[in-house]
């Protein structure tokens, strides 16, 4: 199942769907909003925004690109858009595969190819402006080195 | 639609100061020449030139692609989904 | 969290509460039951077995051990033991950091540690007999090479 | 308890047809020195010798460490657990 969605992720029912008698190992990578400090401001939230339906088939040509590596029965992506609140999940990756070594690669190699290809964007909203990842746009003042 | 529909996003958008507008063209063009166009007409943006990719219709495209009246083409800005 | 159940593994809570504003990343491994199939036989579920307390003190070395290598803020690991029958998790893996390389590091590296370490032993109860894996032990006539 | 308990798990349970047992012990022997006395008694757990494990009072343990009466000794046959 691959989705961009506008509400929280329920990653358990994600898990709960990819148990199946042929695998014998899930890999699941959640990103959440992590909260950094710098020059006394923090980030607040994290807000998303995607190019449409751009982004939804680009999700599905790397679950296509998985399962045309690996031996890997189940995949789904599920991306989060607008507000998404400290701690809470931005998208979650579920692999199942027959063994491990698979699950776990693909899992990553899923993360690391939304990064580069899928067209999303986040903006850090901090308490003294925001700021576009990646872009150095922005309204603050005093732009925190990433 | 008369013209080629340009959508920004991201950074891109905020440069910018909007999220769409339209390109008047007469003849089919290489994407690359939709730039100078751009540019000029949005100062900020062009600052950005060498972070942005381009899609037309959806999918990622190179400068020599040629694009025409009635497609959709969109600035990108670096990716930062996940 | 460090436990050795008797139930079904609530994966899904697992996660909700590995969530933290410091981290941006949570990897989690889920070890399941596959159904394996030889000489017309099947796997009908897997039985495990455990030395405690020592097992349990094996689980929580594992978590010193990965909080010594990784920068790694959360990390649970429940193992089911008794009857799992397939597609079930029988171990949960969830681990939170900062950033997800070492997520995904300290997640794949407790599962090899659980395998190495933790004396914890399953059988796979077949059609036909059952099997201790790992020990060529069992009832089965015609034991699948593993 | 005089002597020393003995826990048997997996399949080395299932070839020696028990999951516990005690040897008298007059003395403090090596974890070694029981071996022969357990391989005699259950001549099957004799065949997985050298797939053999052995943990003293619930940690790993060689076979030149000391035991004594009290002491509980676990037979642990190679871990699959995951």
């Amino acid at each position: 199942m691959f989705a961009i969605v506008e509400e929280p992720i329920d990653v358990g029912s994600l898990i709960v769907a990819a148990q199946r008698p042929d695998c014998g190992a899930i890999s699941t990578f959640i990103g959440t909003t992590r909260i950094d400090e710098s020059d006394g401001a923090r980030v607040e939230h994290l807000e998303y925004e995607a190019y449409r339906p751009m982004a939804d088939r680009k999700l599905e040509e790397i679950g296509a690109e998985i399962t045309e590596r690996w031996d890997v029965r189940e995949i789904s992506i599920v991306h989060r858009l607008g507000r998404v609140n400290p701690g809470e999940p931005s998208v979650a990756i579920v692999v199942a595969a027959p063994r491990r070594g698979p699950a776990f690669e693909a899992s990553r190699y899923a993360i690391e190819r939304i990064k580069q290809i899928v067209p999303i964007w986040k903006r850090e909203v901090w308490s003294d402006g925001y700021m576009w990842v990646g872009s150095q746009t922005g309204t603050r003042s005093t732009p925190a080195a990433k | 639609m008369n013209g080629i529909k340009i959508l920004l996003f991201g950074a891109a958008a905020d440069r910018a100061g909007t999220r769409e507008t339209v390109l008047p063209v007469e003849e089919e063009v290489a994407l690359g020449d939709l730039w100078p166009v751009l540019a000029g007409r949005y100062p900020k943006l062009a600052e950005m030139q060498h972070n942005l990719a381009f899609a037309v219709n959806g999918e990622y495209a190179r400068m020599e692609d040629r694009v025409s009246s009635g497609d959709e083409v969109a600035v990108l800005p670096p990716v930062s989904g996940g």
